[in-house]
């Protein structure tokens, strides 16, 4: 047969057509809609049996309750617990963002042995027997040499039992050098200590306090137990009034009864003002101030004289009228609770300040009141016997501290954290040969970045427990993992500013996913390779045995509700709660309520750079987990670059959204320039928690560490950081 | 070389030229499918669309050129059922662009979707309601009747005109032409409408709401209107473009005016319609939405009044005073300019019922978001225009397309 | 656009949110993205092309120091029940991909149906609804947390806040179970109201006078469902969407940026 | 887009847009059916063309 032109052309449509009309194409098209609706690299989550397991997040001091919500072994969700005496079902934006740091990539998998150089990154993955092989070879012959005293341990908390076995352990080990992160809790701690003799912490009866007077502190900006700060805030909406003294419209401004703008630095003179009014128009308490305060008259005649309306009005910006006004519904109210200490209280700032703030609770007599400040002792369930110490030991313990605690300048202060990287730096003190890091971040978290590193390099051994490649596991020598929050059983004593004390317990939500082991455990095994009084100083086979034995017959309640809480708890009585020489309440008046000095010269810097706080920026040893940092403003970060606020007035021809260089006397960086209307003008506002540069990649790298911008400043008497800011100056990119 | 399929009678440039030129568009063309296939392949990441802009400069070029192509079903409507016989002469031409608009709206949206392989949802799983729906419906099928409008042109094609079987199909097809452009002009009219409709339903853009009759809004009714004003007005730009191109006159100036006056009197009663829907847009709609006109024309760094000056003054009423004159139209320089700023009219209503509805911010603390399209939305945008014009430079060189060139060509 | 529910009374299922409550603190969003699988990026700080479901935006009353204020204002997708059901996104969808449900109230969007048009992203003017520019990643080892009752998107689709629908069914399979047909008040609640460290969001049927929202809001059916009480507000209340999320705020200028008002309009302007 | 896909309603707004479609549909077939079927019907009788039976 012939082929010709046609009957090929035919053929063709023909078969097209065909195909066409044939059910063909249209499985075809089904086909494909369905395979993309399930496309084989976007996950299908497993389905399974549903349960919940209660807990505590560590993720910051707040102790808040949660329940994990559980399909098969995999954590889904982590939500607040119902009923919990802190959060009450109430959840913050990390804490829900815990499991990305559970599963994330930033974890430490198992222990690391670094092998290039100090945070080169390169590591080598070594066993856990080796691991404390190598960590007691190094402190074995430390203590031979009779060094011991030149190990430092810096731990995210003193309390506990986990901080107390690493504390226990330094003991018999031979060194005084346990040095807990800083914050407002050694500020306040101190001013209870100086005014009502006591060791305890403060506590705060936010629920019931009708009238809050904050300088500065970011009530609803993680200051204290965040969750129960931002409830009782919305408690103070239904009843109650909250006047925030901050020179920057902060969001705990925003939402308070009334915002008093000040000049950054001044908050111990307008407190002191106030206390002027209080006196002079005798709003007093006079039942307090008679029968159980002392130091009184002295006071008010400091008082009187130096910190009258008008003179501190031209000190603070504050008008002597807005002074007035403020004293009279201080004093008027019937639960007023006057706070201090900025932002998320990671500062620990002027003890000046602080005196004068808890003067004014004191004048209204709301210590241990309703409403009031409360004093909380430290949960005393753990009773382990004292520790017997040899001979090194006991010579190692007989050192001064490296960091000036408890020394003769500053006899009062237990920790200055602060100050360590300086007296490593200037080797005025014996050297640090060896540095434990638990808990805590300091490379990241210590103002002064620069000196904090050059520190860090002087130490020829840093051990580091994280559980997250952050900052200072990068450049430790040895990593020992712990288990994170969700894996682990830890004690979490009361949670910071909580009125009450209450224990709640850590359980692990899920088994280990890696080769990590609890850091209880970690200081158990190091103690039994060392042997001797060592060893014996912790009779425990694991940290779980001693956990139980230490908790003894609260841990039934544990397991069953999380958390224990004395029920028998009551405010102390002001006829026996102080615990001073004269046994009252001591209006202490420690020196002229200066000012503190920021760093700076005025001309050079015309600006002044304070630091912001957000709930969305996690600043302390945690760093935002993706979640977290999503949900993280444009106006903070934008792409890579931290924007910084100003008051249009100060912009000097920056306009919105213009890259600028912004320096400190401690250094420069870049930034973006956002106009904000709620700041002084003159200031600088930068956000805290950003510019991380360990972490993952979702964090890594964005921003800028603020304390790579500001180093810190001595508080006279306390010896802690009272540095509120620092010197700036803008200059185009 | 390829002497034997150029139709009779006329002048082809040389066969090297014109494979040069191919050569040289479909270059472009390629750059624009490796745009596209990165599209289809990465995503839409590949472009600067964003959430605010879900719609940007895609459905625009797909508006503008629906828009444009609407001088296939107008001249068609016209011709087959007003019975205007003149516009024989430049229907081929006009259903031409026709197709090549409607293809190149159809493969644009195929691209703009997030999930093209599930494209056919939207006729499978129709929601009636959906203005969208109604615009793939006509759209498509409409695209099916240009196609048989078009076929019967290649089957004239001097080769495949000898084959009987051919020669048939496209005399019978041209026999009952009259039913399908009908049925073309119904289909256009509910497409143009509804794309109109499109952005006129969004009640929650009070930019781009207006009221209406039944379920159509006023802009259903202006975008039918405008694209058989702007449409024709496109038609006639493009077939001076060939003109000058080829250097040949291609259709007789009798048709041109005719056409030109038309599309004058379209275009100048659209304009008094849009110039009324405005006003009524502006001073009652828009008031009790909490808008003044001016919230809309301000505070951001592009879109001023003059826009709006542009669209209806410019391009509204000044190629209609010059189209329904016949001054103004007969004089070469004037018309080719108001066919200009007519056909730029639609393109720039287009885009302020795409774009502008896109940036003007509605809830109080937002600000007008900007956009500039990534290379690959440049890229897929010019990729219909070069398949356009190599589909023109096939045309014209192997069909009739111009019924008229050989007697124009033997005059001359 | 289904009939009725007939042995059940239907819900009309919206929030309350306390802007004075409202700290602003981001609790909401992290809950919604852990409740509901959403994915993230590298970079997200450019807003417009990161998915954020619930949304808390800052607003300033545009006044300078010391006079400058601000208050944050959550947004979840409004649920608009606009005119019997033809919320601006659903009666434009072209796929039927977004329905509103009669019986709940509750404007569903389903992955596998949308097709990607973003027509209705067009529409909605809270800028509620996301699209998936991109697929999602999540990194080697994080795909475990991802809950079974919500399935991730695929990439070139849009998704939008659900008021957790898949509690309101885990919810009612339970009551089914039970023997019941309706639903107590704390039995169904979004994720973001119950992570909401200040109680700033409530939750429930609009419908029922016994719910806090109804007695909060105090909708008023014969207008559409605006609210009764002074200090309440919905988003853009004249554009006639008949959002179910409602606003509560003690100041006047917050309420007030709740919607467009010609400048000398006066206080709620009610048209 | 048929009656019997699940969110097919019989009601007025589907009758009067698919019964358009289906209208339209309808016309643009039977009509390119004729022409194929009529050009067919013309070949088989030798109409037209250059080269054909």
């Amino acid at each position: 047969m012939k082929v010709c032109r046609r009957s090929f052309l035919s053929l063709i449509i023909g078969g097209a057509a065909g195909t066409a009309l044939s059910p063909l194409p249209l499985k075809l098209m089904d086909d494909s809609s369905i395979w993309s609706q399930a496309w084989p690299w976007t996950p299908v989550p497993e389905d399974g049996e549903v349960s919940h397991v209660g807990s505590i997040c560590t993720l910051c001091p707040g102790g808040c309750g949660i329940t994990v919500r559980k399909v098969n072994d995999r954590a889904i969700k982590i939500e607040g617990m119902k009923g919990h005496p802190v959060n009450n079902g109430g959840i913050c934006v990390l804490g829900l963002s815990g499991l990305q740091l559970l599963y994330g990539p930033t974890r430490v998998k198992t222990p690391l042995k670094r092998v290039g150089a100090r945070g080169e990154g390169r590591w080598e993955k070594i066993s856990w027997d080796e691991a404390i092989a190598e960590v007691v070879k190094k402190l074995g012959g430390l203590r031979e040499k009779g060094k011991s005293h030149t190990v430092a341990c810096i731990s995210g908390t003193d309390r506990g039992t986990v901080a107390q076995l690493l504390g226990r352990f330094l003991t018999v080990y031979g060194s005084p050098n346990f040095i807990r992160i800083p914050s407002i809790q050694d500020s306040y701690e101190l001013t209870m200590h100086l005014m009502q003799g006591v060791q305890a912490s403060a506590g705060f009866d936010v629920e019931n306090a009708d009238f809050v007077l904050s300088f500065g502190s970011g009530l609803i900006e993680g200051w204290g137990s965040p969750v129960r700060m931002i409830k009782a805030n919305s408690k103070w909406k239904e009843r109650g009034k909250v006047v925030q003294i901050e020179s920057r419209l902060s969001n705990t401004a925003a939402k308070a009864d009334k915002w008093v703008p000040i000049n950054p630095g001044t908050e111990a003179a307008l407190a002191l003002a106030i206390a002027n009014v209080i006196i002079q128009k005798s709003l007093y308490n006079a039942d307090f101030v008679k029968n159980y305060s002392s130091g009184f008259e002295e006071f008010k005649q400091m008082v009187l004289n130096e910190f009258s309306p008008d003179d501190v009005s031209g000190i603070t910006g504050v008008s002597a009228s807005t002074i007035e006004s403020l004293a009279k519904s201080f004093a008027g109210s019937s639960k007023p609770l006057a706070v201090c200490g900025r932002g998320q209280g990671e500062t620990p700032g002027s003890l000046n300040e602080f005196m004068a703030v808890h003067t004014l609770n004191a004048l209204v007599g709301n210590i241990d009141k309703k409403g009031g400040v409360w004093t909380v002792p430290d949960p005393d369930y753990i009773k382990w016997p004292e520790v017997e110490m040899d001979r090194i030991a006991a010579n190692g313990m007989s050192k001064a501290r490296i960091d000036g605690a408890g020394s003769k300048r500053y006899p009062d202060t237990r920790y200055l954290l602060d100050r360590l990287p300086n007296a490593i730096n200037s080797g005025k003190e014996y050297p640090v040969e060896a540095l434990f890091v638990a808990g805590a971040n300091p490379v990241y978290t210590i103002p002064d970045s620069k000196a904090v590193k050059e520190a860090f390099n002087k130490v020829p051994f840093v051990v580091s427990f994280s559980s997250y490649m952050d900052e200072t596991a990068v450049n430790s020598d040895l990593i020992l993992p712990n288990h994170v929050f969700l894996e682990r059983y830890e004690d979490v004593p009361t949670p910071v500013g909580l009125q009450k004390p209450i224990i709640g317990l850590s359980k692990p939500v899920v088994k280990p996913l890696f080769n990590t082991k609890h850091l209880g455990d970690v200081i158990l095994l190091m103690a039994k390779a060392f042997g001797g009084q060592i060893a014996k100083a912790f009779p425990w086979d694991s940290y779980e045995v001693c956990l139980k034995e230490t908790l003894g017959n609260k841990w039934d309640k544990l397991i069953n509700d999380g958390f224990w809480a004395d029920s028998n708890f009551r405010p102390a009585v002001w006829g026996g709660a102080f615990h001073t020489p004269s046994r009252k309440f001591e209006f202490v008046n420690k020196g002229k309520a200066e000012s503190i000095k920021i760093e700076g010269d005025e001309k050079a810097y015309p600006l002044i750079l304070m630091p912001y706080d957000s709930m969305r920026l996690a600043s302390g040893f945690i760093g935002d987990p993706p979640f977290v940092i999503k949900t993280v403003e444009d106006t903070v970060l934008k792409g890579k670059e931290i924007v910084v606020e100003v008051n249009p007035k100060s912009a000097r021809g920056f306009r919105e959204g213009d890259q600028a260089i912004l320096s400190t006397p401690k250094g420069s960086v870049k930034v973006r320039v956002h106009h904000f209307n709620g700041i002084m003008p003159g200031l600088v506002a930068l956000p805290r928690g950003l510019g991380h540069t360990a972490y993952d990649e979702y964090l890594a790298d964005k921003g800028v560490n603020f304390n790579e911008l500001i180093g810190p400043v001595e508080d006279p008497v306390s010896g802690l950081n009272a540095a509120w800011g620092i010197r700036a100056k803008l200059t185009r990119a | 070389m390829d002497s034997a399929l150029i139709p009779e009678g006329v002048k082809r440039c040389s066969f090297g030229k014109f494979i040069f030129w191919i050569i040289v568009v479909g270059a472009v063309l390629l750059w624009g499918v490796f745009a596209m296939l990165l599209c289809w392949f990465k995503g839409l990441n590949q472009t600067n669309m964003n959430d605010a802009y879900g719609f940007a400069v895609w459905i625009w070029a797909d508006l503008a050129v629906i828009a444009l192509g609407g001088g296939a079903f107008f001249t068609g409507l016209l011709r087959y059922i007003f019975g205007k016989d003149e516009l024989k002469n430049i229907i081929n031409y006009a259903v031409l662009i026709g197709f090549i608009c409607y293809s190149s709206a159809l493969l644009i949206l195929a691209i703009d979707i997030g999930q093209p392989l599930r494209g056919w949802f939207i006729f499978w799983h129709a929601n009636v309601h959906s203005m969208l729906t109604e615009v793939a419906f006509c759209l498509s099928c409409y695209f099916a009747v240009l196609t048989i409008e078009y076929i019967p042109l290649i089957l004239e094609n001097r080769q495949v005109d000898k084959v009987p079987f051919f020669h048939n199909l496209s005399h019978n097809m041209h026999g009952i032409m009259a039913i399908f452009a009908a049925t073309g002009a119904f289909l256009s009219f509910f497409h143009q409408g509804s794309l109109g409709g499109v952005a006129g339903v969004l009640f929650g853009r009070p930019f781009a709401y207006r009221e209406g009759v039944f379920i159509w809004p006023w802009t259903f009714f202006l975008f039918t209107w405008s694209a058989a004003a702007c449409g024709p007005c496109f038609t006639i730009f493009i077939t001076w473009i060939t003109e000058k191109i080829t250097r040949k006159k291609l259709v007789k100036k009798n048709v041109i005016m005719l056409l030109a006056k038309i599309a004058g009197w379209m275009l100048a009663t659209y304009t008094i319609a849009k110039i009324i829907d405005t006003w009524y847009w502006a001073a009652v709609t828009v008031p009790s939405k909490g808008f003044t006109l001016m919230d809309f024309y301000s505070n951001n760094p592009l879109y001023g009044i003059w826009i709006l000056v542009l669209e209806i003054v410019i391009c509204g009423v000044v190629p209609s005073i010059i189209l329904i004159t016949k001054k103004g139209r007969e004089s070469s320089f004037l018309l080719i300019s108001a066919v200009f700023l007519g056909a730029l009219g639609a393109c720039v209503n287009r885009w302020v019922m795409v774009l502008q509805v896109m940036a003007v911010p509605v809830m109080t603390f937002e600000s007008w978001p900007m956009y500039f399209p990534s290379w690959q939305e440049i890229a897929t945008t010019i990729l219909p225009v070069a398949y356009g014009i190599i589909l023109i430079m096939i045309s014209y060189r192997y069909l009739p397309i111009f019924p008229q060139e050989r007697e124009i060509e033997q005059i001359g | 656009m289904k009939e009725q529910h007939k042995n059940t009374k239907a819900k009309k299922y919206g929030m309350v949110i306390d802007l004075d409550k409202c700290t602003g603190c981001g609790a909401c969003m992290a809950a919604c993205m852990a409740e509901n699988n959403v994915p993230f990026k590298k970079d997200e700080s450019n807003k417009l092309d990161s998915i954020t479901w619930m949304r808390v935006y800052s607003l300033t009353n545009g006044k300078k120091f010391p006079e400058a204020d601000m208050c944050y204002i959550p947004r979840p997708c409004m649920h608009c029940e606009a005119h019997n059901g033809h919320a601006p996104c659903v009666s434009v969808c072209p796929a039927v991909a977004t329905d509103y449900n009669h019986e709940t109230g509750i404007v569903s969007q389903i992955y596998t149906r949308c097709f990607g048009c973003r027509y209705c992203m067009a529409a909605c003017p809270y800028h509620a609804r996301y699209f998936n520019w991109w697929d999602p990643v999540w990194p080697d080892g994080m795909e475990k947390y991802l809950s079974p009752n919500v399935s991730p998107r695929m990439r070139g689709v849009v998704e939008k806040c659900s008021f957790c629908f898949h509690r309101y069914q885990l919810a009612m399979n339970k009551a089914y179970v039970e023997g019941r047909r309706e639903l107590e008040e704390d039995e169904y609640q979004t994720s973001c109201t119950q992570a909401c460290p200040a109680g700033a969001i409530i939750f429930g049927d609009l419908n029922n006078p016994g719910h806090a929202v109804n007695q909060i809001a105090k909708p008023d059916p014969k207008h559409g469902g605006r609210p009764m009480n002074p200090h309440a507000f919905r988003l853009l209340e004249r554009l006639g969407t008949n959002p179910k999320v409602y606003y509560l705020s003690s100041r006047e200028w917050v309420r007030r940026a709740g919607d467009n008002y010609i400048k000398d309009e006066g206080k709620q302007g009610n048209h | 887009m048929l009656p019997f896909s699940f969110e097919w309603i019989w009601d007025l707004s589907h009758m009067v847009f698919m019964g358009g479609l289906w209208y339209a549909l309808t016309i643009i077939g039977l009509g390119m059916t004729y022409c194929i079927i009529k050009a067919a019907v013309d070949t088989c009788k030798g109409k037209g063309g250059h080269c054909g039976h």
